[in-house]
């Protein structure tokens, strides 16, 4: 169990040493130069190329990639930003907060609209009410997740004025009420999460629905139901509990999923998070925010990938150690 | 060196222990075939018994190389099969033909009877047609069959495919696992007499691996009655069937109502 | 300037006569009322600052923010040549005319309350002119020999030699405080506290950089002009997306935005026309211009060159193919006259843009709009010049070719900038008409100026040049900058070469304005451009702030004068 | 022989039919493939060719679906636009059910280290938030259809890789294989004649499912700016288009994804149609 461990977290150190690598090494190998951002004839050359110097570009790769990672390692220093000039620790701490909160509540909201959407559709199979859910989740589920917040963002900001169609907080926030400001937050949550939150539902529908149908025509339900156990009792007792498990463990496979919406929605709504940063700093070419945007996208996956392995094995002690999990 | 000559198969302390699945440390596993030696000599038929999960399978798919054994030889006329390289075991392979139980899952379901047969065959066109006319002769199938898909056939007929296409390889040895085992009583005597049919006209060994008693009495020269992955004796058909065998297998012919 | 400075709102105006009224109005309202101070402006930007230190910012957006909490010695009149005091009091030329001695206010405080002394600006230069800092004006400062202090209150530049330019070379660049400064070896300047936290002498206190977010300024208490400024808060909001601009004006969410989209002014001119909202729209020139740069010397023939003869002009000029399409002028000139300004700036802008035909920029005290050659609108002569150059479609296939060779080209432009991406679809669509088939390329721009212009490695390309104020052309056609990023055409001309020189070096108004026609007459002619429209500064500022001047210098140059009355303030400051 | 297939092919799809989901599913399909085939005989007005003075018009009578900021027909352009967000899906679904079908089989067949380090590979790539990879590595450099269509199908055959190896690990354990093995067959011939044949269904039907989300992919890339070059049509950069009109001219982003919905849903309907066919396990 233990050696289990530690092979495990030395092979994930250095899967994410070699993606890391790649990534420094393909940015920097990429031809173009970040300091033609700021193309201004009155600046003239001389200029451009002592900014080449200033961003250390001028170094070979190697060399600069070794001083990147030493700076890392040793003193925990990112660099700073080139377009501009923040730590990008800095940066990326702050917008860190905005993803995460909006990430978690959308979540929570797909969770809160997808499993009673399930139930419901498992429940009345077949149903009047079962085809309405079940078509409204396959349109949720089809639809491109950027393409209804903007229809969204149109309808409720620009049409209707009823949502501010930006940031997450007004600008004179801080003088509020505390109720005014929960208000205020509410406001300007409500579009970007509904935007990711629904897709997402249709997901967790899916599972459920599936689920719930399996369990109740499986065997034990129906001995439930012919010793006389009240159906919602059954519904409740014995089949959610099987279905909400498995909704639990997708949860984790649905991440890059949800990372990957969250970065045009952050785009579209304005919301100074770390899908826009990342945005931003690719056009700008903004190379240390690009890397430690992308080390910690990557920073995630593989800790995402640790997790729900070894969350797998504790939850089914029947899969062998060390062996991939075949059907998840 | 004659008595070498003689053996066909000749399988040494065959050892075959499977991983169990299982968290931590404790490697545990079976051991599904446990210190096994026996040899098949020309022109005999070697009836392996036991009840389901005793190893006898294992012991199968070791000689046709599905399963590596973790400890013991197999010497197929005198060479040892476990040391081929890839090219040598793709061409010697075909000297050892399987028969299993489920006839109809041993036919590919997306490929009809002739494509099956002819795929078993390595000649050109015009050879390949004479040879499947003959071989559907020999197992009584009409050649209408060839056509058919393995759903449309039933399991007798199935059954004698599996056997044609065996046949259509020329193997020298015939590994019969269960090949009656899965069909109803009034085919399994027909198929019975295809394969006394075929052991007493074809040049070919046998090893049958059952838990029929009845296709043993039939076809088998030599017994190995086998338990828990263990050969407890081995002994001719007729010392078996006489009850002059050990207490398991003269419990074993008890459970199957001989007297 | 202040006590000066008027209560003129400059308002180049726009279209009807409905919403001159309602600027007249506004002025008026302006007139009668009495400054109050209190209040604040929200201000939309759409990109971020890169830093909010003078000596290492780089965007003009940058430049907008510390423009309010920087000061200089002087700064530029409207009229681009004369200057109004601001940390300087005043300044005479020495009698050698090789040194110019200011005379600084001694009642300017840093913004952290310690006192602004004649040691700042000298510290200043110093750090200006050092190597290490990188500073982009630097350019300005060559021909200063040294800068030193007579007294706490008094500099003197001394110059190595006469110019045109002395004091504008003087009195460019934001005055930083020594005293902070002192200790941060230049180097490490760029990434000091001080770029995110900024200490300057100007009418605005820096408080808070949110990234992505905001940036908070407040009334600098102690300013040195009474009453000034009259605003408690500017507050900048990044607004990366267009429609959040339009949408959070509309809304009075933020009351001043000089980014806004074409589009979306058009929709803040009709709402003003419409009365439906208080954001007042003002177009007033602005320094862009949008233009198609042909390339006209052969690509390959050019890197081969570059390989054999090494990166000196002298070497290589006389080994230089011509580009085989666009080498060319009269196929230029017939490119230049199949393509319709008029339409272009219809579409894009609004109509809120001026054609243009030439090199010198309108904003420009030497714009002469008679020297510069106009290749009007008018496909067929186009066709006519194509076929003198040969170009005729001999095999009906709906272009144009010579030779085996056909008309058939890519145009660049640079990702990310939707206006320009709407020019190259336009322009593809003018150009079939003429017969030659395009497609268009968007590249990011890091490798657009970094690798394909400086190696010549394209065929024509759409993009824009912000204007400076200096009116030099050189880095974009002189043979001395042929292997900059900016020179990318390959025009050469031992004339203009000549010109351009003569140009910078003189002090006599009458030879610059020669030159300058000439040139403009030259490239007018030879068209290494296709001057597509030079752009207008597309303001919308709520009617509610008053006194708000702008005019080519920028659009922040008076906040602090701007007010608001206390009944139209929105935000409980 | 022939008509054998033939009767499999008329089972299949009266199959199909009886499946009401599945019907619908092939109809939108049908509908839309067919509109891209024909589309010069649907409308009048050509994709590409500008009409300034026509700019942003609303739905109305002359312009079915209202016009773009250039003046072209939104509806001809969504039509048109079909033919290329269909062929860049149905051509990276292709890529990527040939890349994971390959590596799906080997990995199955052969197991011990192949299969795990396809499981490495596959796990890997299955946690990467497709976007911000894509970011990362074409925002850089700007985009052509040949790295759009190679970055969606590097990224995407992961799931069919899973597929085809579950399903290649429980064929490789039938009699059957096993007997071809015996006969000596070649790799080529077990995988392409024994294997393959029989896990094509799920196959089909996940590759189906496939192209709905490479449909998705294609819109979310051509969104942020990459991808296919004006003046042709995607539905993609007919929203990035639409993006940057959306004060003006909301109809452009609205029908340009209402018809990704309606193809989306369609290759859904079809795809889970086709896995009940495949799947008779799931047809409770």
């Amino acid at each position: 169990m233990y050696k289990y461990f530690i092979k495990k977290l030395l092979y994930t150190i250095s899967v994410f040493f070699a993606g890391i690598s790649l990534i420094f090494i393909i940015i920097h190998l990429y031809p173009g130069n970040p300091n033609m951002l700021f193309l201004n004839p009155e600046a003239g050359v001389e200029i451009q190329q002592r900014i080449t110097e200033k961003f250390g570009l001028n170094q070979p790769i190697v060399f600069q990639y070794f001083k990147w990672l030493y700076r890392i390692i040793i003193h925990w220093d990112f660099g700073h930003s080139f377009s501009t000039g923040k730590p990008v620790l800095e940066l990326m701490g702050t917008s860190f907060l905005p993803s995460f909160v909006i990430t978690v509540l959308a979540t929570i909201l797909a969770l809160c609209i997808g499993i009673p959407a399930g139930v419901l559709s498992g429940k009345f199979r077949n149903s009047l009410l079962d085809r309405i859910i079940t078509s409204i989740m396959l349109f949720f589920y089809s639809m491109p997740g950027f393409w209804i917040g903007i229809m969204l963002l149109w309808f409720f900001s620009i049409k209707t004025n009823l949502l501010p169609s930006s940031n997450l907080t007004s600008l004179f926030h801080h003088q509020m009420t505390f109720p005014e400001q929960i208000i205020d937050y509410i406001k300007h949550l409500i579009l970007p999460v509904v935007t990711i939150a629904l897709p997402f539902s249709s997901i967790f529908f899916k599972h459920v629905k599936s689920k719930l149908v399996d369990i109740l025509n499986s065997d034990f339900i129906l001995a439930a139901k012919s010793r006389g156990i009240s159906e919602n009792k059954i519904l409740c007792v014995y089949a959610l509990q099987n279905t909400l498990l498995p909704v639990i463990t997708i949860l984790g496979t649905t991440l890059p999923v949800l990372l990957s919406g969250v970065v045009l929605i952050e785009v579209i709504f304005s919301i100074p998070g770390m899908g826009r940063l990342m945005v931003n700093a690719t056009m700008a070419r903004d190379y240390p925010v690009v890397l430690a945007s992308a080390i910690l996208t990557f920073s995630f996956v593989i800790l995402g990938n640790l997790v729900a392995d070894l969350c797998y094995k504790f939850a089914d002690p029947r899969i062998r150690m060390g062996q991939e999990n075949e059907s998840r | 060196m004659s008595i070498l000559n003689n053996e066909i198969l000749k399988v040494e302390n065959l050892e075959v222990i499977y991983p169990l699945n299982s968290g931590g440390n404790t490697h545990q596993q079976v051991i599904a075939v446990d210190d096994v030696s026996f040899c098949l000599k020309e022109n005999e038929t070697f009836g392996i018994i036991g009840q389901t999960g005793c190893g006898k399978t294992s012991i199968a798919m070791s000689i046709l190389q599905f399963v590596q054994p973790s400890g013991g030889n197999i010497y197929f006329r005198n060479k040892n099969i476990r040391k081929y390289n890839s090219a040598e075991l793709r061409v010697e392979r075909r000297k050892i033909q399987p028969v299993f139980q489920d006839a109809s899952g041993s036919l590919n379901p997306k490929m009809t009877i002739r494509n099956s047969l002819e795929d078993a065959i390595f000649a050109d066109k015009s050879q390949k047609k004479v040879k499947i006319q003959k071989l559907l002769d020999y197992v009584g199938l009409k050649y209408s069959h060839l056509e058919y898909y393995p759903h449309e056939l039933s399991g007798g007929e199935n059954q004698r495919v599996c056997l044609a296409r065996a046949l259509a390889a020329e193997p020298e040895l015939l590994i019969l696992d269960e090949p009656v085992s899965a069909l109803d009583i009034s085919i399994q005597g027909r198929i019975i007499s295809l394969l006394q049919k075929i052991k007493n006209s074809e040049n070919i060994n046998i090893l049958l691996i059952t838990h029929n008693l009845k296709i043993l009495r039939f076809l088998a020269d030599r017994i190995a009655v086998m338990e828990k992955g263990k050969f407890t004796e081995i002994l001719t058909k007729d010392d078996f069937f006489n009850f002059k065998g050990g207490k398991y297998s003269q419990s074993l012919l008890k459970l199957h109502g001989y007297k | 300037m202040k006590n000066i400075s008027t209560i003129i709102l400059l308002l180049l105006l726009i279209t009807c006569g409905k919403s001159q009224e309602d600027y007249i109005r506004h002025k008026t309202k302006n007139i009668l009322d009495n400054p109050v101070a209190g209040g604040s402006v929200v201000i939309g930007i759409s990109t971020e600052p890169d830093a909010l230190n003078p000596l290492t910012a780089l965007s003009k957006t940058s430049r907008d923010v510390i423009g309010l909490i920087f000061q200089r010695l002087a700064v530029i009149n409207e009229d681009l040549t004369t200057f109004t005091p601001q940390l300087a009091k005043a300044w005479t030329f020495t009698r050698d005319s090789l040194a110019i001695k200011f005379l600084l206010r001694s009642d300017v405080k840093w913004h952290d309350n310690q006192r602004f002394t004649a040691d700042d600006v000298v510290f200043t230069w110093k750090l200006q002119t050092d190597p290490k800092i990188i500073w982009d004006g630097i350019g300005f400062k060559d021909n200063i020999d040294t800068v030193f202090t007579v007294n706490d209150s008094t500099v003197i530049f001394r110059f190595t030699k006469k110019s045109r330019t002395m004091l504008m070379d003087a009195v460019e660049g934001c005055i930083v405080p020594k005293h902070i400064l002192d200790s941060i070896p230049p180097e490490n300047i760029h990434k000091s506290d001080f770029c995110q936290n900024p200490i300057g002498t100007g009418a605005f206190k820096f408080v808070q950089w949110k990234s992505q977010q905001i940036i908070y300024l407040e009334k600098n208490q102690d300013y040195y002009i009474e009453n000034r400024p009259y605003l408690d808060y500017i507050i900048f909001k990044i607004l990366p997306d267009n429609y959040s601009l339009y949408q959070q004006l509309i809304s009075e969410e933020i009351d001043f935005s000089s980014g806004l989209s074409e589009r979306n002014f058009q929709q803040i001119i009709m709402k003003w026309n419409d009365h439906s909202s208080a954001v007042m729209p003002i177009s007033i020139p602005g320094r862009k211009y949008e233009y198609i740069g042909w390339n006209m010397i052969d690509p390959q023939n050019y890197a081969k060159c570059l390989k054999k003869y090494g990166s000196s002009y002298q070497n290589i000029q006389h080994f230089l193919k011509p580009n085989p399409l666009f080498g060319s002028q009269k196929v230029r000139a017939a490119l230049s006259m199949a393509i319709n300004k008029k339409e272009i700036i219809q579409l894009t802008s609004g109509g809120l843009a001026e054609p243009m035909h030439g090199p010198v920029p309108m904003i420009m005290k030497t714009y002469n709009p008679l020297a510069n050659k106009h290749w009007d609108y008018n496909p067929q002569k186009a066709l006519k010049l194509l076929s003198e150059e040969g170009w005729i479609d001999s095999d009906n296939d709906g272009v144009l070719d010579k030779d085996s060779l056909i008309f058939n080209f890519e145009l660049l432009t640079n990702n990310g900038n939707i206006v320009r991406e709407q020019i190259a679809t336009i322009v593809q669509e003018q150009l079939k008409k003429i017969k030659i088939k395009t497609s268009i390329k968007k590249v990011d721009s890091g490798l657009l100026g970094g690798r394909i212009l400086p190696q010549k490695k394209f065929d024509a390309v759409i993009l824009g040049w912000n204007v400076g104020l200096k009116n030099d052309l050189s880095p974009l056609f002189h043979s001395t900058s042929f292997f900059s990023p900016f020179h990318f055409t390959g025009y050469y001309s031992i004339k203009f070469d000549s010109l351009q020189e003569q140009l910078n070096q003189t002090m006599d108004q009458n030879i610059v304005q020669n030159n300058s026609d000439e040139i403009s007459q030259m490239l007018s002619h030879a068209l290494p451009y296709t001057w597509l429209y030079y752009k207008k500064n597309n303001i919308a500022i709520n009617q509610r702030i008053n006194n708000a001047h702008f005019d080519k210098r920028g659009s922040l140059i008076n906040v602090e004068d701007w007010w608001i009355s206390e009944n139209n303030r929105i935000y409980k400051e | 022989m022939n008509q054998d297939k033939l009767k499999i092919l008329s089972e299949f799809f009266k199959k199909l039919w009886f499946n009401k989901s599945s019907r619908t599913g092939f109809i939108l399909v049908l509908l839309v493939g067919l509109c891209a085939l024909f589309a010069p005989f649907i409308t009048d007005y050509q994709p590409n060719v500008q009409n300034l003075n026509q700019s942003l018009q609303p739905p109305g009578k002359e312009h079915l679906l209202g016009t773009d900021f250039f003046g072209r027909d939104l509806f001809t352009r969504i039509i048109y636009g079909a033919r290329i967000s269909l062929g860049i899906s149905l051509f990276a679904t292709f890529l990527s059910t040939i890349l994971g079908v390959g590596i799906g089989i080997i990995a199955g067949y052969f197991g011990k280290i192949y299969d795990k380090i396809a499981m490495r590979i596959i796990n890997l790539l299955l946690g990467f938030p497709k976007l911000p990879v894509f970011l990362i590595f074409a925002g850089l450099g700007g985009t052509s259809v040949k790295t759009l269509i190679l970055f969606m199908s590097l990224f995407s055959w992961m799931e069919l890789a899973r597929i085809s190896r579950a399903e290649t690990m429980s064929v490789k354990t039938r009699p059957y294989i096993k007997s071809a093995i015996a006969l000596g067959l070649r790799k080529r011939t077990i995988f392409l004649k024994y294997i393959i044949p029989n896990i094509i269904g799920p196959i089909i039907a996940s590759a189906t499912l496939l192209i709905s989300s490479m449909i998705l992919l294609e819109a979310a890339l051509s969104f942020l700016g990459f991808g296919v070059q004006t003046p042709i049509a995607s539905w993609g950069t007919i929203l990035y288009q639409g993006k940057s009109e959306l004060v003006n001219g909301w109809w452009i982003s609205f029908f340009g994804g209402i018809v990704i919905v309606i193809t989306v849903i369609g290759f859904n309907l079809l795809g889970d149609g086709l896995r009940i066919i495949f799947e008779p396990k799931s047809k409770s």
